[in-house]
């Protein structure tokens, strides 16, 4: 099941097979390897489902077995780093969430060379890493959570109720959700528009009445903007029709065309007597 | 949890285990099954099924003897009279089936009407949703977005609370308008209808794809 | 045809009635119903209701005490554990339902063909966790404490109906809020929200090694 966003580079995959980037996702213990690949320099990856750069950052804490209270910031950083040079390498879409924590571990990392303002009080100066310490334990949290989750579910797939017992089967109900409403809505619309797109299709507007058309606007109006008169073209067919008649009109000499700047509008006019 | 550890190591006694053997005799690619057991995975089936089950499906599916689930459902079907309960198993149609007992019929038809019915079929919901996005609306307005006839979707809504009147539109013929009532904003839990979930909304969750 | 309907074409046995007569106090307008026939009905409706069914609905509907549905109940849950069978009653969602019994998932899986359905992505099941613990909650707090910006994981939630709208919040763009739905219980075999772990129990976990 793919309910991810590519981005989200849910799917497991190998340095050896890339392109089995979307099998399937399986929760429970999947976690990415770094092992080196034989006497060869290369590393092969197996990555996990890292679904940001919270749990990639988890990973590497419990990888370079450091502490999570205490992490030593620039160590990390340079294996976090490593890491997503090893991704792009791998071809593997990088995404924002990954560079902008990329960033923030840099930062972190200049201010911990900083050395420490000595007026400042003891108590005041936090620890900069505080901030970063206290979202990992709270995504860790709901990874712990997510994970009791999935065994509850697991126990209750084993678990059957009894077959639907039959209704008006001409009249299927559906129970209802706020979400329901929205979407029915959309698809009402989708469906109208699709039906105005199909009537278009069968309207056929003639070369002979295109002319017609275009010149008994040149004529009401004096002269006409051949863009809006294109925009009017409600199919790709009608709008080759409506420039075929363009060129037609100023084969006869009927009408003529100003372009009073480069790249400013076409007018189309009716051709001056002295033209004609 | 205990619940999945019984699905898991389910291992039958082994004094039921040598019962089996001795009176079912082993059946090949296939681990014992004990007699309660037996019984147990029968009534599971035939509670499951969503027509009346034969002890022969049952005995494929389980690869067992059909003579040993025979056995198993008359001693169920003996379990559910001695219980006097509100459910019997009962033959019919070549096949088992749990039902419940005629004597109950008054107070399960007087349940089966009274269940709030949240539900709503096909043309009701996409009435309701035209109504709700759209309102005031007049029914011709409504089977033009719809793009089909919807006159007794629009008086099932009405029966049932979830639209109202809302005047007459100043146009030809005077048609009513129907907009959503407080008895909607109760059922979809809304406030208000601001509360609306917008297409901005759906759009906004469906866009984390970059 | 309906099981339900099946139930309806038969009378009450005579006798039984008269034997309800005998014992149990009088409900005004109700004729007299006895302990064992309260047992009966209440696990009738159980197995005629398509979602889990609360004591006090049963109550409602044949106007007794909620307490007397409630002693039925307990009493029924003990007989079915006693009876060791394939079926099990069992309360979740803030209701009883019949269902069978985690083990043997095997052979009804066999029977239904059907293999386990798809489980939910650790995404969804990870923004899912963020929802059941800190809702009402929007999309921007989802993705902070996830730290990921995919919101599509809400939208998978949404279509599974796991998680439903709940109001906006009142700071700025309105954002829709939403909270695990009914189905949420159901699907992960959970009487109400209190049966969740305390999330601070899983405090622990985080960190402790290292």
């Amino acid at each position: 099941m793919e309910d991810t966003a590519p981005t989200d580079m849910a799917a497991p995959a190998t340095a050896e097979a890339p392109a089995e980037a979307a099998q399937t996702i399986s929760v429970a213990n999947s976690q990415p390897e770094i092992t080196p690949d034989g006497d060869s320099d290369q590393l092969k990856i197996t990555l996990g489902d890292f679904e940001g750069p919270l749990d990639l950052l988890l990973y590497l804490i419990r990888q370079e077995q450091v502490n999570i209270y205490d992490i030593p910031i620039a160590r990390i950083t340079d294996v976090y780093l490593r890491y997503l040079i090893l991704m792009q390498e791998l071809d593997l879409t990088v995404a924002g969430d990954f560079l902008v924590m990329a960033a923030q571990l840099i930062e972190l990392k200049s201010r911990m060379l900083l050395p420490r303002d000595p007026l400042a009080e003891e108590e005041e100066v936090l620890d900069p890493r505080a901030e970063l310490m206290n979202r990992l334990l709270e995504h860790e949290k709901f990874k712990a959570a997510a994970q009791m989750l999935w065994s509850r579910a697991t126990v209750e797939q084993a678990v059957f109720t009894r077959a639907e017992i039959e209704t008006d089967t001409n009249n299927p109900e559906v129970s209802v959700g706020l979400f329901d409403l929205l979407r029915v809505f959309e698809e009402i619309l989708a469906r109208h528009k699709e039906e105005i797109l199909l009537e278009i299709e069968r309207e056929e507007v003639s070369m002979a009445e295109m002319i017609d058309r275009l010149r008994n606007m040149v004529r009401s109006a004096g002269e006409l903007n051949l863009m809006k008169f294109f925009e009017r073209a409600k199919s790709r067919r009608e709008l080759v029709v409506a420039f075929l008649s363009v060129l037609e009109l100023v084969r006869m000499s009927e009408i003529s065309l100003v372009q009073s700047e480069t790249f400013g509008d076409i007018m189309a006019r009716t051709a001056s007597p002295m033209e004609a | 949890m205990s619940k999945a550890a019984k699905a898991t190591n389910a291992e039958a006694n082994p004094d039921e285990q040598a019962q089996s053997a001795s009176d079912g005799g082993e059946i090949e690619g296939q681990r014992d099954i004990s007699s309660a057991e037996l019984k147990a995975i029968a009534e599971a089936m035939i509670f499951v099924a969503d027509e009346p089950l034969s002890a022969k499906t049952i005995a494929d599916v389980i690869k067992v003897d059909r003579e040993a689930i025979e056995v198993a459902i008359v001693d169920l079907v003996a379990e559910y009279d001695a219980r006097n309960c509100g459910l019997q198993l009962r033959e019919i149609a070549a096949g088992w089936q749990i039902a419940t007992r005629p004597e109950h019929h008054e107070q399960i038809r007087a349940y089966l009407k009274s269940r709030p019915s949240a539900k709503l079929s096909l043309a009701s919901l996409e009435t309701l949703a035209v109504i709700a996005y759209k309102q005031p609306v007049t029914v011709p307005e409504i089977l033009e977005i719809r793009g089909v006839q919807s006159p007794s979707a629009v008086k099932t809504l009405l029966d049932k609370r979830l639209i109202v009147a809302k005047g007459r539109k100043e146009t030809v013929g005077r048609p009513m308008m129907y907009g959503t009532s407080k008895e909607f904003l109760i059922q979809f839990g809304l406030k208000d209808l601001t509360e609306l979930p917008s297409i901005e909304d759906f759009q906004d969750l469906a866009g984390g794809e970059s």
